[in-house]
């Protein structure tokens, strides 16, 4: 399992070639990336906050509790932090697995939780002002 | 010595981002810790506000000892 | 919508690239390889034959339809066909939604129609000889 | 005249890839077609056996006409 935290971009094909997985028939990828509007404003840019040494642990977590439940061959999980403009990538998910139906419930599974469980915050940068965007809570301590 | 940890608007309300606390000679929780760092401020904070010990997810009723990190910050929003 | 049919490999990366897609929070991606066993068999290639006319016509009404009922942006559909070592690249289905549920719901939707659906057969060769790959019947002509 | 495409393991077993038919003065079906081509062959096809219209999946009982392409062949395994 390779869990990355950074400020800089990344190419997820190239991320994912540089895995060479062995017997795997299917791969999903999740990339999540900045969008130009949120709620008829336009955001110009996204500022991550996260807490660092809880990031890994959790991704960690998360990563290994799906890579058991859904028989997954490797797992590699890389989220951006710092200042994004729209458009840019935040976070790619890559998983692979022999079979697509694992693929695909893992890959979701740890894009789900990584969104109620990674602790990071994200401000949204508009022309109006910045402003939190509103969180998750974990399933278990609602 | 406890460590305490503040995140987004957390920070942004208590205005620190680490604080560190002499252990105490009771049994303490983390609304205990919280009663210490926010005080009256305490209304001001976030609601759900989300705890976290030794890196991971806890509660306000979960025990603190000496030693431990403990952080509080708002529901996440990452990905 | 983008569909191919192609002797050739691709980069998945820059084919998603190629397509500036505006609104785009979510991308999910799914990548097809050759498997390097199957039943015990050591996998060297696949043979992939298809039926050109209805594999484009089956494929678009497979995207059109995920489209519509899985709130897609766009839809990129690659397949190839021809002889396939293991490890290569056999399909890249890549979508893109305003929100990540719909992109996953919509990226295995193809991909499930694609595999019960899309005219394509498949050879395995492997040192003890060439098998057909059983296949599959569409859900409505079962 | 209709054209008749065989595909994978049907194409095997009939030895033939592409036919062309007269059109029939009287209607026909799918099932009619595939007695002209594979006759007594018929029992060696897999089964189920599919059938395409146009590039649309059909079945053994559709009508085929004159100007149709009808193809015949296994379940599929794209992907």
């Amino acid at each position: 399992m390779i869990i990355r935290l950074q400020t800089a971009d990344f190419d997820p094909e190239r991320e994912a070639q540089a895995l060479d997985v062995k017997g795997a028939g299917a791969r999903v990828s999740f990339v999540g990336t900045v969008r130009d509007t949120a709620q008829d404003r336009r955001i110009e840019a996204l500022e991550i906050e996260h807490y660092p040494e809880m990031t890994r642990a959790e991704l960690a977590r998360i990563g290994t509790a799906a890579q058991t439940t859904h028989d997954l061959l490797e797992v590699l999980i890389i989220h951006r932090y710092g200042r994004l403009q729209s458009h840019e990538r935040i976070v790619l998910v890559t998983v692979w697995s022999a079979h697509r139906a694992g693929a695909f419930a893992g890959c979701q599974a740890i894009v789900d939780a990584l969104k109620t469980r990674a602790p990071f915050w994200k401000k949204e940068i508009s022309p109006e002002g910045a402003v939190w965007v509103p969180g998750q809570t974990p399933q278990d301590l609602r | 010595m406890i460590t305490v940890r503040c995140f987004a608007t957390v920070r942004e309300i208590l205005g620190c981002e680490t604080r560190t606390l002499p252990p105490s000679s009771t049994p303490q929780l983390a609304s205990d810790i919280l009663r210490i760092v926010a005080g009256a401020r305490t209304t001001d904070l976030p609601k759900p506000l989300l705890v976290a010990i030794n890196c991971e997810h806890a509660s306000l009723t979960s025990p603190v000892k000496d030693g431990d990190e403990i952080a509080f910050f708002p529901p996440v929003s990452g990905g």
